[in-house]
């Protein structure tokens, strides 16, 4: 049983508030992401379940069990530390064992735990060698060998891949996720890394300023972010956010984008909300991968004129940025190559892929 | 070395010699068996143990001497050991009663008596010596008077018993000597300086070497009629002091003169560059080992002043017991001092160690064990032999006996060199003694 | 500007007259050291001579009498453990103290480092007899305890570790409180052990300050029950100056600790003694 | 960019820090270690301080206060005294600390200056001709002083041997109330210049070699680089030099004590023309047992020093570069 919840917690440093009364389970077996931009309070969640910091207010909950305020040894979690946070003077063998043999392990179980965790981690021929000399990949595999010998009942993992190089992230990230599938167990990890949170999570939590913004699967935060924050933090580039006002062509209900008219098709999920909104106003997102770019306008789909900025190619994809307005701005993801800038074009999208936000709370029409 | 060596291994086999054959007889009344025959019984396993402190260290012909007698005793009193720390004890063992953790017996000079007396920390021996296990009357009687006189406070308590006595004398290279062309040792101040002059003009060494402390002013001042303390006032600014300030301001300003001081004494004098040496009689054999045969040591006394006779300053060491001590441990140590006391121990003490023995009493001993070598000068115990003389002569003083004595002596010797050094005139030198002397006494200054 | 030419052999005159100078130097440093070597292994005949031999003969009755003089055994035993005990001290309180001050916020941390560093004003010599009393109360005269106690703690050694411990990254005692440690636990097997240099430097710095007391335990000791070396040998030179082999060869003997140590650890004694100025 | 950050409410009464080892109890925790230094400084640092006042105004048996005999500020009286020799006392202190703070610091440059790297790296003979210089710092000072007690021997010593090589007279030294101070100043010389040397050396490789290449192409010899350059580099530490030579010479005890007959009435002889007052203080309370009076003198010390540092740093922050 390796659930941990955070019941209503808050944690407060002197007059700021780090974390704002969040209520969180981490499933058993699951693998949960914490995601956010920096100061936003994941890692601060995540020493809470630690035990490393005190919640001001509100519970902890391993399984059943209230371990609000309970010491980190007493709570059977393991942590990987950004920096890895491994011994300088300890060898890998004594590393790994050193927990173990705090808690009065026999010397041949702590051998066999330490010896099985390197086999799998491919550490057996570093455990002689301190730390100074081992490369970065290396240490980040001793740093979860560390967590991973005492077999505790969830990982806390705090940006465990952000030391390395993108090459080794990315092999790590694969191994990781390779490791959770043979160890299942719980782990709660957290990373301002949208593609390690997409790619490992089973399921992801986005915080901003201490708060909770969204919970759910990599899907569903990517294909129905709540608000404004989540769709913009998720995907990369950011999901483009125009400015709308709701008009009706044809009796037909439409967006005002800046002096373009923009008809949408009836049935959308959001257009109850958007019709009975109090003002004309909103946001509209659309993901720059779902915006096709054009010569010509398309026929059949809502299409909107635009100029040509800029292109950037990425080689397998080009990113381009389109100039709506002189005030709007649009960036589009196509696997054409657009190799010239400065020529008009047409942008058009199916209106399915379209969020829309209320202006004021920012929170997503669909969501209401 | 080795000359020294077995001079000391034949000593020792007379000493125990004569231990078997007078000394036991002589210190051993006849209640010493049965007090043996008691504690014997109970405490032959665990004898009672006597800690003694002394400055006597074996680096020195004291040090062995004082071992031997100690191991002898050892050996001949089995429900007792004594067992010596080397310490400077005059001074440690009044700090260990402070400590709360002072030994049961220790050697302390008599001018710190007071200290002690004040502590409450001594146990007083009249009942020791003239009780049941006294101290034999024979010896007792001549026992120097001067010495008996300072091992009493003014009021007559007795804490101390002499042990290690020390009076001045001169020793003399005697190589150099007739180098020189003398024959006879001088009996007057002037002829000594006389005969300092002569020996480093002759043979290029150094005339003589002068002590820088009251054993050499002292003697010198009561020599020529002076004494400075009556009853509570002093009496320093005397003809008797200005004689005495003049005589040292002519001898050490002379260039035939070096003074010494406590570390350079015997080097130049071992080395053969020094004619005279002023010292104790404690210090011949120490002179002797030093020098190694190298050449013949010979001794003379002081010589007297302007009374026309000299004065023989005894200074030294006496026995204490500490009342802290068991009344056994106690018991112990005075058995031991009546020991250390007695004619036997005396004579080992004599010509081993080079100091007098305690009463006129002992001489005997002395002169037996010491044989025929006993008038030989140089030979090697005529530091002895002068010093019994000396303290023959009755012209024994001991140092006067005050609460602030030390610092007194301290301003004196000062003023004196002061003088020596052309720093101030004599009269102010007396002046300023006189003065300074008095505010210590009166209490009103401190060091 | 002349004698361009000359430049280089000018300073070539320079190097050498430099390294002259240094052997020089070094000469005069080693002399006294030298000098005492070559007069305890001298024969009787070769101590009191003008101008002075300087070339031993190697006779080494001297040193084998030295240790019929006093119970040297005994002495050094008793300065091997005031020492040790001492740096244990020193260790012990400068750990704790130095944690608590660097990681541990409480209150009244402010006052306890001002309280601390008003410690180093007071000069030791201003306070010795209530230092006396204060040992005679606590009845620690003529004691090895006594020579210990006022020495138990060091203020620049809390602060050197408080220094040092502040610069452990939090993250180790993070992990190794997520490794189940106690305090004292990550103390014992994290923080000290990293602290090693600290360590060193101030057991080598309490090493040779203890092993060189002497005025303190000459006050305090008295008989031969809590007598050090240097009191010792202070004494045997008192009781007769004039046996020069022998006080050479036992000068050398309390010498000999601080030699090796010296050799041993020379690098890390020099720049524990550089860093301690620097407080 | 508009983010959903919720208002933040009121911060509550107790915020621990991060680093609190161990919860709630920090407070607790954080006395109980650092009580065994403190209470070790306490006994032997802080109740002295205090204490070596009051003891000062009584004639003080060691029993305690009630056995204690009050005098007020009787022994006060006394050190003024002339007669008492405490006067005498300072001047002799003062004069071997001004003679030995401008020595060692002269000479503990100018041997850094010798001794200092030239290359990038420590020749062999830099390195023992430091450990050389060094050395004596870190011995005994018993033991070396029995050394120089020989060296001092008027008849066989070391010095006079020298001097004779020299053709210059022989001098006393120890026995002369002239010599007696300048050789236990040389003794210590040799004792503790290595510490400055240390220090120096430290300075020294502080100097901004570039700087001082500057100075050498724009003309600078050795003396006016060392004059413009590298002396106000070197002020800070010199500051501290003085300050901490001046406490050394202040404290010096076993030396002198040795050196001039310690164990024959506390030293500082001949005719107390070596009784500083570190051997004064000594005399009077451990020689005489007056601890009262010792006290008294403790306390003139403890003043005299603090005044002395305090000037020190006083005049020494006015004439600091480089701070």
């Amino acid at each position: 049983m390796a659930q941990i919840e955070w019941d209503h917690v808050s944690k407060w440093f002197g007059p700021v508030a780090a974390v704002h009364n969040i209520s969180l389970v981490a499933r058993d077996h699951e693998f949960l992401v914490l995601l956010g931009p920096s100061g936003c309070g994941k890692t601060t969640t995540l020493r809470m379940a630690a035990g490393l910091e005190d919640p001001t207010s509100g519970r902890l909950l391993l399984g059943e069990r209230d371990v609000t305020h309970v010491e980190p040894r007493d709570r059977d979690l393991a942590m990987v530390f950004q920096n890895y946070a491994l011994y300088p003077h300890m060898t890998v063998y004594d590393n790994l064992a050193f927990g173990l043999k705090l808690r009065k392990t026999s010397p041949q179980a702590v051998r066999r735990a330490v010896e099985d965790a390197a086999a799998r981690l491919g550490l057996e021929s570093l455990l002689a060698r301190r730390p100074r000399e081992l490369s970065g990949g290396q240490r980040q595999r001793v740093a979860l060998g560390r967590a991973m010998v005492r077999q505790p009942q969830a990982f806390l993992m705090d940006e465990p891949l952000s030391n390395l190089d993108a090459t080794l992230r990315a092999e790590t990230r694969v191994q990781l996720k390779a490791l959770h599938a043979q160890l299942a167990t719980t782990i709660v990890y957290v990373t301002h890394d949208q593609v390690e949170a997409m790619t490992l999570a089973t399921r992801i939590v986005v915080m901003n300023g201490g708060v909770i913004q969204q919970v759910g699967t990599p899907d569903a935060i990517y294909d129905r972010p709540v608000n404004q924050f989540v769709a913009h933090f998720i995907g990369t580039p950011g999901m483009n956010m125009l400015p709308v006002l709701w008009g009706r062509v044809d009796g037909a209900l439409a967006a005002i984008v800046g002096s373009q008219r923009l008809p949408l098709p009836p049935g959308l999920p959001w257009m109850r909300a958007a019709e009975s909104a109090v003002s004309h106003a909103a946001t509209v997102g659309v993901r720059p991968e779902h915006l096709r770019v054009a010569a010509a306008p398309e026929t059949g789909t809502p299409s909107l004129k635009a100029r040509i900025r800029l292109v950037e190619p990425m080689g397998h994809e080009t990113l381009v940025h389109l100039d709506l307005d002189p005030d709007l701005t649009l960036v589009a993801r196509t696997p054409d190559r657009w190799p010239h800038s400065n020529i008009p074009v047409w942008v058009s999208f199916d209106p399915r892929h379209l969020h829309v936000f209320d202006p004021v709370s920012q929170v997503a029409y669909e969501a209401v | 070395m080795k000359t020294v060596w077995t001079r000391m291994l034949h000593v020792s086999a007379a000493g125990s010699l004569m231990a078997a054959a007078v000394g036991c007889g002589a210190s051993a009344p006849s209640a010493a068996p049965s007090h043996h025959k008691t504690t014997a019984q109970s405490t032959a396993a665990h004898p009672t143990v006597v800690t003694l402190w002394d400055s006597h260290a074996a680096v020195n012909q004291q040090g062995h001497a004082i071992q031997r007698i100690i191991s002898t005793f050892n050996r001949t009193h089995p429900t007792i050991r004594v067992e010596q720390t080397v310490t400077p004890a005059s001074a440690k063992a009044l700090a260990a009663v402070q400590a709360g953790d002072p030994p049961v017996m220790a050697e302390i000079g008599h001018l710190p008596q007071y200290a002690y007396e004040r502590a409450g920390a001594l146990a007083n021996l009249h009942g020791f010596i003239y009780g049941p296990n006294g101290f034999p009357s024979s010896q007792l009687k001549g026992i120097w008077p001067a010495v008996w006189a300072a091992e009493h406070t003014p009021n007559h308590q007795q804490y101390l018993f002499p042990v290690d006595i020390k009076v001045a004398e001169f020793f003399y290279t005697a190589t150099l000597w007739k180098k020189a062309g003398l024959t006879a040792p001088p009996t007057t101040w002037s002829q000594l300086q006389h005969d300092a002059a002569v020996l480093q003009a002759k043979t290029g060494a150094i005339g003589l070497g002068a002590r820088l402390d009251h054993n050499d002013w002292l003697p010198l001042f009561y020599s020529n009629g002076g004494t400075y303390y009556h009853g509570s006032h002093l009496a320093l600014n005397t003809p008797a002091m200005a004689t005495t300030i003049q005589q040292l301001i002519t001898r050490d300003n002379a260039p035939y003169t070096k003074v010494l001081s406590y570390n350079t004494s015997f080097e130049d004098f071992a080395a053969g560059k020094l004619g005279i040496l002023e010292n104790t009689a404690d210090g011949y054999e120490m002179v002797r080992e030093d020098v190694g045969g190298k050449f013949p040591v010979g001794v003379f006394p002081v010589p007297p002043g302007t009374t026309g006779h000299t004065a023989v300053l005894y200074q030294g060491l006496s026995f204490v017991i500490f009342k802290s001590a068991t009344p056994a441990q106690q018991q112990a140590a005075w058995t031991f001092i009546k020991y250390f006391d007695a004619p036997a121990q005396q004579a080992v003490w004599s010509t081993v160690g080079g100091e007098p023995p305690i009463s006129q009493a002992d001489v005997a001993a002395v002169q037996q064990m010491a044989g025929s070598q006993y008038t030989a000068n140089p030979g090697p115990y005529a530091g002895t032999r002068v010093a019994i003389q000396e303290l023959q002569s009755g012209h024994v003083i001991h140092k006067i006996l005050g609460p602030a004595q030390t610092e007194v002596d301290t301003v004196i010797q000062d003023q004196i060199q002061s003088a020596i050094a052309h720093k101030e005139s004599v009269s102010t030198a007396l002046a300023n003694m006189e003065s300074q002397a008095l505010a210590y006494l009166s209490g009103n200054a401190a060091q | 500007m002349t004698n361009t030419a000359a430049r280089p052999s000018g300073r070539l005159v320079r190097r050498w007259a430099r390294f002259a100078l240094m052997a020089v130097v070094a000469a005069a440093f080693l002399l006294p050291f030298y000098w005492a070597l070559v007069l305890s292994v001298a024969t009787r005949a070769n101590v009191f001579t003008m101008p002075p031999d300087l070339v031993p003969s190697w006779d080494f009755i001297s040193w084998a009498r030295v240790f019929t003089l006093a119970p040297w055994g005994l002495y050094f035993l008793h300065s091997v453990i005031i020492t040790g005990a001492t740096i244990i001290a020193v260790l012990v309180t400068g750990v704790l103290a130095g944690y608590a001050l660097a990681e541990v916020p409480f209150r009244g941390r402010e006052v306890v480092m001002g309280v601390l560093l008003a410690g180093l004003m007071v000069p030791p010599e201003a306070i010795l007899i209530p230092n006396y009393v204060v040992a005679y109360h606590l009845h620690l005269l003529n004691s090895l305890a006594g020579q210990v106690v006022p020495f138990g703690a060091n203020v620049f050694a809390v602060f050197l570790f408080r220094q040092f411990f502040k610069t452990l990254p939090v993250e180790l005692w993070d992990a190794s409180r997520m490794d189940g440690a106690r305090w004292w636990q990550y103390l014992r097997h994290i923080a000290v052990p990293l602290a090693r240099p600290v360590v060193m430097t101030v057991t080598l710095l309490t090493f040779v300050a203890q092993w060189s007391q002497f005025q303190w335990p000459l006050i305090i000791t008295q008989g031969n029950g809590a007598r050090p070396v240097e009191v010792a040998l202070s004494y045997l030179q008192g009781f007769d100056g004039s046996h020069w082999r022998e006080l050479a060869a036992a000068s050398l003997l309390t010498l000999a600790p601080i030699f090796v140590v010296f050799l041993l650890t020379q690098r890390h004694l020099i720049s524990s003694v550089a860093g301690r100025a620097q407080i | 960019m508009v983010e959903t950050v919720p208002s933040q409410p009121s911060p509550p009464p107790v915020a621990i820090g991060p680093r609190a080892p161990v919860r709630r109890r920090s407070f607790n925790l954080g006395w109980a270690l650092v009580l065994p230094a403190l209470a070790f400084l306490a006994l032997f640092t802080y109740l002295p301080a205090v204490l070596v006042a009051a003891i000062s105004l009584f004639q003080w048996n060691l029993a305690g206060f009630s056995s204690s005999h009050w005098v007020g500020l009787q022994h006060y009286a006394q050190l003024l005294n002339p007669i008492s020799g405490f006067l005498q006392s300072l001047t002799v202190t003062a004069y071997y600390v001004g003679m030995m703070v401008p020595l060692s610091i002269a000479l503990g440059l100018g041997l850094a200056w010798l001794v200092k790297n030239r290359g990038p790296r420590l020749t062999a003979w830099e390195t023992f001709t430091r450990s050389a210089v060094f050395l004596p710092y870190i011995t005994p000072a018993i033991a070396t002083s029995i050394i120089w007690i020989f060296i001092f021997n008027p008849q066989f010593g070391l010095a006079n041997a020298v001097l004779s090589a020299l053709h210059l007279p022989a001098l006393g030294w120890l026995t002369s109330t002239t010599w007696a101070l300048p050789a236990v100043m040389i003794n210590n010389l040799w004792h503790n210049v290595g510490f400055m040397v240390i220090l120096f050396l430290a300075a020294l490789s502080n100097v901004p070699q570039d700087v001082v290449e500057a100075a050498w192409m724009d003309g600078a010899n050795g003396a006016v680089a060392f004059w413009h350059i590298i002396r106000p580099h070197l002020s800070p530490v010199m500051l501290l030099a003085v300050i901490l030579g001046t406490i050394q010479a202040m404290q010096t005890f076993g030396s002198i004590y040795q050196m001039t007959g310690g164990q024959f009435g506390g030293g500082g002889g001949p005719l107390n023309s070596t009784t500083t007052t570190a051997i004064y203080l000594y005399k009077s309370a451990f020689v005489y047992f007056h601890y009262g009076y010792g006290a008294a003198v403790g306390v003139v010390l403890f003043l005299v020093m603090l005044g002395v540092a305090l000037a020190q740093k006083k005049i020494g922050e006015r004439h600091t570069f480089y701070r």
